[in-house]
């Protein structure tokens, strides 16, 4: 009751839907322009309103492609953006679940270093260090691999550090009960902590996706080869035209496609996203 | 650092756990980072069949560069506007959000998935909204008067990247900021309100002074996100222009490096900014830790 | 089949068109098959292809314009020069049938083919005669002046017809270089750099100022618009909107102009200042050129060989030229488009030719060779940005420019040592 | 100071759970009243309601000689204390004190004379400059009285004050409140759901049940004369025993049982009437078996099985006999000890 | 079943923390063990080293015939109830009791019988397919002594198992859970820090302090024959009043003190050694003001002032009494009821 009142729910209505359509526009204006004949927006003023040629735009997308423009067809590009994004959703998972199991479910040597080598990485986002890792992935023989797309990018702190506090959250007794029951560390790790973490699980599977789908430079960087480009560069490579326009009706297209899938993961796991992260945040 | 009261004993199986994240770290992180020191020490031709070992020359350039000092400064600017406005944005929305009961997931759901929206690809779209002939935004600032170019404009270039960075950031501040608001106990509120607080009182001096600790957290978070994560949007906005309006340090890492091909430059400006980085990843951790206890 | 990378940095309609050369070539035999690639913008294109090489994954044939030209021709080692490769492999190639223009802009000192020529442009005027003639100008008569440009905007501002006179694209491209060349002053000692890699910039000069500064009160009074800076992305779209009446561009443009546009187009040669002596003198070539990196096996390179002999042919070189708005790079195939009678169906389609070919070249209007130019066109955009933000005189950007441009071919230099 | 109304009061929650059912109370000025009930009865929201914390659905209450159901909380001249204290965590103990002041706009120095006085009267002045996590949990309990005390308000309104609180401590509070209240003579209403806080504490004892009162009065009048089953089950601990008054009636005879009403079918026996001396004139004698003795120090409880009967039953001696579990022991106790209740209704017989 | 040896037993945590010191207890087989004491005596230490949960840093521990200093706790047969249970929270009830007879490769049919056996025993049939959340407290409290059940073990360790229910549930538990172990005949230990759990549950009674045993007997010698003042103060509730000898004498007569050792300068009183009947031959007799008095159903506590004594001294009556705060009441009190210590070494001095 305290926080109820009529004006003020009014108010805050208001300042909602306002918000919202804010935050919707944006996407908006490329759901609108990808249902336009080419050159509409080239000529003039954005339309705000659909136009009439949203299923031929999206069929010459999906089928076709620009693959004459620089861009194989969208199905290829959205393939591998899928499998970079799992790779790397996965990869960035499984090493971090295993390297906060280690750092507080056991005591060794040495362990303050390894948690600080690891926890460095957090806020060393691949644009810093581009150069010198793109010689070591080329070195190394992974330009134009999935191998390349997605393993130098699954170190992963933000996880490591997220499931180490939800572990230093889960009670003691569980892994004392599960000693007393006869559970070795990986059959523990395996019965009580994944199932237990899995909320957390789910909150970072859509922020790593999500991650990973959106990379931009790094695939812009190790591919060359049109076979493994990503759907979110292809999209940059699509407006670059050089001396000619963008085919801003197809790019559009492409956009809200490529939007598509991680806004698909996000709705999808909503409930489990927010509460993961709301969990490990206190 | 804490561990269980209880732990596993065992001499080789934590080290095998680890192996795993830190192998790559070592390999992809460590090993490039050291090569990025090597090369800020280097001078080499565009193809990398030349090479001079030149000491401190790329770091003495670089700070004798006006422009390098310049990108400081529009790096600090971008990252605090951004920073700002994405915060208060979302702080907004989530205290009203936080007021709703039945359509508080509705709204959640609309505003949390711009969060899933490409930096490169948000960069584009408000590209095309902002562009000063066929954009929707320039077209409407006209009708106030306002003659919007961020081509020539180094304060219109500003306010475009800006908005861009933050509106993908206002997603996760807002959930971040809902969390928090919801683990203030309401019996502080109304004790407040018992208390003889107005509305505007109890937020400003009990609900945000709570919510500090989030505050500051999001803070470093979004600081880093606009120091680092924002390229695309930049690279898909002004390119850094005009004239270097908007030219951050990332984006003028990858350009000095892989446009301009100046390797050691872009070495050099590496090892700045992995400085950098660490002493916020320190501010940072001390902070959690602290926190954690809290 | 033995497959040839080529790397390529034209997007859009002109990446179509470019596939289709490819595959004609691939159609026209069965050993060999060229796999174009869209790596970005000239600039992407040009440094993945070097980062790439570093890295020993580079490409067959990188398509590089002609301002990487210093940069490449330095670069011994990691290039094949073509004279060489097509010696090598004993396919026929007369320089002499090229334009002495594009021949003399890609030959080392020797005298030697280093790369081979594609596609090659100049920057010329399109106009909307809608809007001329809505702003009571002659529809069939371009400005030919700056003063003309001038008064021409005013009028079409005035009376309403278009919110804005004129943009560019490229604005280093035309506004310096071409500028230069066309009014027959210097950018660069040494022949602007075509006699060594000691060379300095000198286009500080009065006329390059007050030509900035021009802009930029042309900008404030709404008769010149920015369009951004290296390829000036915003000016094309300004042009098909309406928005501006006239726009300097690439001769490349014309296929995109043609189809993006639903009013009348003209084309016009640059402006020049009438009060200098010897403007309008012929302007430089820009677009690119195709060159061939080291590193590949024999087989490889008798496909590349294979191919720049497809591309030599008149037909299609006559049929890229008149498709795309570059230039007719040999001489055969201009006179076969001629003979085709398609400059007279298509009235403009020859502007860029007679543009370029309207004096014999002097030292200042050959072109330019420097190294690092990439990097420094980009200072030159940055510096006339500061000029159009009002950050900067004329005269002080161009000492900036100059200066900073100076340095970064020291650091050229530097590196080959 | 003032005296509360409460005129048929009831709450509906939006979404329709309805907390509260047409509670009719008057409180007397300086009367501490205690709220008692199982989770979820409605206790909490029936505070609530006073404290203007929760909008009134039904009836009307009137603090003072005002109606104040539409009045804001800061406006009802009430002061309430937490069950977590709700103590401001980000100021310091005299800030949290102060801050209902200031709100007021009183004056500095009244603020400051206010709120040493009352820090001197809780002991807590050597803690003002400390903020609330400083401080021990029955510290930050006097805080959050404090902070109801400066205020000096018509009526004091407790929700489960002490339940965060140690055994220990919970004692010295209960004890220090009570002192406090009737010392300051300030209308209160206590809600707690420890019987021992309920019985020691209240003038009055008010159980509710399903969002509605079983029964007012005394502690000693609920004790001795439960009104309802629910009121004798919930108020004593051990609780009282109920047995069916036919199971009885074949245990002991029935001039034993002669005064109580025949249509009583369900009888309550307290643990603490059962005696182990043997049955004196006009007292009821009782046989089970032990199944378990429990010494607790000064006194026993003896659980205790009788033949044709599932429950257990408990009694509670003051001393610890020296019995064997699984003996047969036999009970005194007096006539005028038995609770007779009506089981449907649950209505006490007489 | 087996019997546990404790042969001097420490404690000291990394860090050098010492929590438990020279511990030297021997359980009988099939013995209900319970560790009392304030909160970080080492209670829980204790017990977690015998369940092998703390590694053990002096001392040897022999459970039946083996030492087990240095075996797993899965090794050490033993079963372990949690304060908060410690279930498994993704697992169904069937499976948090299976889980630890799986992880030992009992056979599957050998599982279901005992887990069947275990769960009619207790009486959570009905609940095996859902999760512990979908319980309530008391349900909660029986699957995790279900989970120490099917184990059969030769031990059961119990930590705090009750102190999350409500007090209702708390007493039912509790004499569930001391009718299993007779029943069952295991030998156990038992912590908690609730008096009344620790009377009435222990065979015997351990007092823990500081991580020293202060005393160890049953509970009627615990209470009645406190071999310390902290023995005296932490058993029995209301706590024994303590008062100087020498204040004591100069009330009373020197002939009523005369078995009091001369040495003895702290006296303790029970709270429920005072009453108000009048003093017989013998008796000591103490008057004072009643400052406050608490009416708790069958019991009242007074709350006294005496002249010249600073603290409290409390009385607990079986009754409530009909007199007013601020009366003067005398008190009697058998000699006999008098706990001579002594005050600097805190031991009992006869
Ligand atoms: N905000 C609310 N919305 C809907 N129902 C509510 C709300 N608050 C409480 N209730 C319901 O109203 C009833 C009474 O709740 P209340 O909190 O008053 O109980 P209580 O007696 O204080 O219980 P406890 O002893 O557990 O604190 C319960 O059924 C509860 O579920
Ligand atoms: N893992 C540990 N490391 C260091 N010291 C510890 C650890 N666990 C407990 N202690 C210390 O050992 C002492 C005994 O703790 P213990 O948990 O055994 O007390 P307890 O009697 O069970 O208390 P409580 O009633 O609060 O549960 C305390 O001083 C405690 O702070
Ligand atoms: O757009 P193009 O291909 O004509 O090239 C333009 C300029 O030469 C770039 O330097
Ligand atoms: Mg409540
Ligand atoms: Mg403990």
């Amino acid at each position: 009751m305290v926080e109820n009142n009529r004006w003020g729910n009014f108010f805050a209505h208001l300042v909602l839907i306002l918000g919202v359509a804010i935050v919707i526009f944006p996407v908006y204006v490329a759901i609108i322009a990808s249902t336009h004949p080419p050159g509409t927006f080239i000529r003039g003023v954005m339309p705000l309103l659909p136009g009439p040629n949203a299923l031929e735009n999206y069929k010459t997308v999906i089928t076709e492609g620009r693959s004459r423009a620089g861009t194989p067809p969208i199905g290829g590009m959205l393939w591998n953006s899928f499998v970079m994004a799992m790779a790397i959703t996965l990869g960035k998972l499984s090493i971090s679940l295993l390297s906060a199991f280690a750092i507080v479910y056991f005591r060794f040597p040495f362990r303050i270093f390894f948690f600080w080598v690891i926890f460095l990485t957090l806020m060393l986002p691949v644009e810093v260090r581009i150069v010198p890792t793109f010689q070591v992935v080329a070195d190394l023989g992974m330009l134009n691999s999935f191998a390349g797309l997605s393993i130098p990018l699954i170190a992963s702190a933000t996880a490591t550090f997220l499931f180490r506090q939800f572990f230093m959250t889960v009670p003691e007794e569980l892994m004392e009960a599960a000693r007393v029951d006869g559970a070795g560390p990986m059959k523990f790790f395996k019965d009580i902590l994944m199932p237990l973490s899995i909320t957390n699980i789910a909150a970072l599977f859509v922020i790593m996706f999500i991650y990973g789908w959106n990379q931009y430079l790094w695939p812009l960087l190790i591919t060359t080869d049109p076979e493994y480009y990503t759907i979110v560069m292809g999209i940059q490579r699509m407006v670059t035209g050089g001396d000619s326009e963008p085919l801003w009706h197809l790019v559009m297209a492409t956009v809200v496609l490529a939007a598509l899938p991680p806004i698909l993961v996000i709705l999808f796991m909503q409930r489990l996203f927010v509460k993961g992260l709301t969990e490990t945040e206190k | 650092m804490q561990t269980k009261r209880m732990t596993f004993s065992s001499k080789w199986l934590p080290y095998a756990l680890l192996a795993p994240q830190v192998i790559i770290t070592l390999i992809f992180f460590i090993w490039p980072a050291s090569q990025a020191l090597y090369q800020s020490f280097l001078r080499q031709d565009i193809f990398g069949l030349r090479t001079n070992f030149v000491w401190f020359d790329n770091f003495n350039r670089l700070f004798a560069d006006p422009l390098y000092l310049n990108s400081l400064k529009v790096t600090l600017v971008f990252s605090l506007g951004t920073t700002f406005l994405s915060m208060s944005v979302a702080l907004l929305f989530a205290v009203m959000v936080n007021r709703m009961i039945r359509s508080r997931d509705s709204y959640t759901t609309f505003l949390v998935w711009p969060y899933a929206v490409a930096p490169a690809i948000a960069g584009v779209l408000w590209w095309f909204i902002f562009n000063p002939s066929i954009g929707i935004m320039p077209y409407m600032l006209k009708g106030f008067g306002y003659d919007w170019n961020h081509r020539s404009s180094s304060t219109d270039a500003m306010i475009l990247v800006i908005i861009a960075a933050a509106w993908k950031q206002i997603s996760y501040n807002f959930l971040f900021f809902l969390a928090g608001l919801q683990s203030i106990p309401h019996s502080l509120i109304e004790a407040a309100a018992i208390d003889g607080a107005s509305r505007f009182k109890r937020f400003w001096t009990i609900v945000f002074p709570l919510l500090s600790p989030i505050t500051f957290f999001l803070m470093v978070v979004n600081v880093v996100y606009a120091m680092f994560d924002t390229f695309g949007v930049i690279h898909a906005t002004t390119e850094g222009g005009p004239a270097q309006a908007t030219n951050i340090l990332v984006y003028k890492v990858y350009r000095d490096g892989f446009v301009n091909l100046n390797l050691g430059s872009s070495a050099a400006q590496s090892v700045i900014l992995m400085a950098i980085v660490i002493v916020l990843t320190v501010i940072q951790f001390r902070y959690i830790e602290r926190r954690v206890n809290y | 089949q033995v497959t040839i990378e080529w790397w390529h940095a034209l997007g859009g309609e002109l990446g179509e068109l470019l596939e289709g050369v490819a595959e004609g070539f691939n159609a026209s035999q069965s050993d060999f098959v060229v796999r174009p690639s869209f790596r970005g913008t000239y600039t992407e294109t040009m440094t993945g292809a070097i980062a790439a090489f570093r890295a020993n994954q580079q490409p067959h044939i990188v398509q590089v314009f002609e301002v990487g030209t210093g940069t490449m021709m330095a670069a011994e080692g990691a290039i094949y020069p073509i004279y060489q490769l097509m010696e090598d492999k004993g396919v026929p190639f007369d320089p002499e049938a090229y334009l002495p223009a594009v021949v003399s802009y890609y030959t080392d000192p020797n005298g030697n083919m280093l790369s081979f020529p594609f596609n090659s442009s100049t920057p010329i005027m399109y106009y909307n005669k809608d809007v001329f003639e809505a702003a009571g100008l002659d529809p069939e008569t371009p400005p030919a002046t700056w003063a003309d440009v001038e008064a021409a905007s005013i009028a079409i501002l005035e009376s309403g017809a278009a919110p804005c006179g004129f943009t560019t694209s490229w604005p280093s491209w035309v506004m310096l270089e071409n500028f230069s060349a066309w009014h027959n002053i210097p950018l660069g000692t040494l022949a602007n750099g075509f006699e060594g890699f000691e060379t300095e910039f000198v286009f500080n000069n009065e006329l390059v100022a007050r030509h900035w500064d021009n802009l930029k009160a042309w900008q404030d009074a709404g008769a010149f618009r920015w369009g951004g800076p290296g390829p000036g992305p915003d000016a094309f779209p300004a042009f098909y909107a309406g928005e501006c009446a006239i726009v300097f561009g690439s001769s490349a443009s014309r296929a995109g102009v043609l189809r993006n546009t639903d009013f009348n187009v003209g084309f016009g040669f640059q402006p020049h200042y009438d009060d200098v002596e010897g403007a309008p003198q012929n302007s430089v070539i820009g677009g690119a050129t195709l060159w061939v990196l080291t590193g590949k096996s024999d087989e490889e390179y008798e496909g590349v060989a294979r191919f720049f002999e497809y591309l030599s042919q008149p037909e299609v070189q006559a049929e890229w030229h008149q498709d795309t708005g570059y230039l007719p790079i040999t001489q055969a195939s201009f006179d076969l488009t001629r003979e085709q009678g398609y400059y007279d169906e298509n009235p403009g389609a020859d502007t860029s030719i007679l543009q370029m070919t309207l004096n014999e070249p002097t030292e200042n209007s050959r072109g330019l060779r420097f190294g690092n130019f990439v990097q420094i066109r980009d200072v030159i955009s940055e510096e006339m940005e500061a000029v159009m933000t009002g950050a900067k005189t004329g005269e002080q950007a161009t000492n900036d420019a100059v200066r900073r441009g100076n340095d970064l071919l020291r650091q050229f230099e530097a590196g080959l040592n | 100071m003032a005296s509360i109304f409460m005129d048929n009061l009831g709450k509906v929650y939006t979404g329709g759970v309805r907390a509260v059912t047409g509670v009719n109370l008057d409180i007397a000025d300086g009367e501490m009243i205690v709220l008692v009930g199982p989770s979820g009865c409605g206790k909490s929201t029936l505070l609530r309601m006073v404290a203007g914390l929760e909008t009134i659905s039904e009836g009307s209450l009137k603090i003072g000689d005002r109606v104040v159901n539409n009045l804001e909380p800061a406006d009802r001249d009430i002061a309430m204390v937490f069950q977590n204290y709700a103590l401001y965590p980000h100021m310091t103990v005299y800030n949290n004190l102060a801050y209902g002041l200031k709100n007021r706009g009183f004056a500095k120095s009244e603020i400051q004379r206010r709120v040493n006085e009352a820090a001197q009267m809780l002991e807590i002045g050597q803690f003002l400059d400390r903020k609330p996590r400083q401080l021990s949990g029955g510290q930050r309990q006097r805080v959050a009285m404090g902070r109801a005390l400066v205020r000096e308000p018509a009526a004091f309104l407790f929700d489960e004050p002490l339940s965060n609180l140690d055994a220990k401590l919970r004692v010295q509070m209960r004890v220090e409140i009570r002192q406090l209240q009737k010392r300051l003579g300030t209308t209160s209403l206590y809600v707690t759901h420890d019987q021992l806080e309920a019985l020691t504490m209240a003038d009055r004892l008010v159980v509710l049940n399903g969002g509605q009162i079983e029964q007012v009065g005394t502690p000693m009048e609920l004790y001795s004369r439960p009104a309802t089953t629910f009121v004798a089950g919930f108020i004593g601990s051990p609780a009282m025993n109920m047995l069916s008054s036919e199971y009885l009636r074949g245990l002991v005879s029935a001039e034993a049982l002669s005064h109580v009403p025949t249509q009583a079918d369900l009888i309550g026996i307290r643990p603490e009437d059962l005696s182990l001396a043997a049955p004196k004139d006009g007292e009821i004698s009782l046989t089970g078996t032990l199944m378990l003795l429990e010494p607790a120090g000064a006194e026993s409880h003896l659980h205790l099985r009788f033949d044709g009967h599932d429950d257990m039953i408990v009694a509670r001696l003051p001393h610890v006999p020296d019995v064997a579990e699984g003996a047969k022991l036999t009970f005194s106790l007096p006539r005028g000890k038995l609770h007779p209740f009506d089981r449907a209704s649950g209505k006490r017989m007489a």
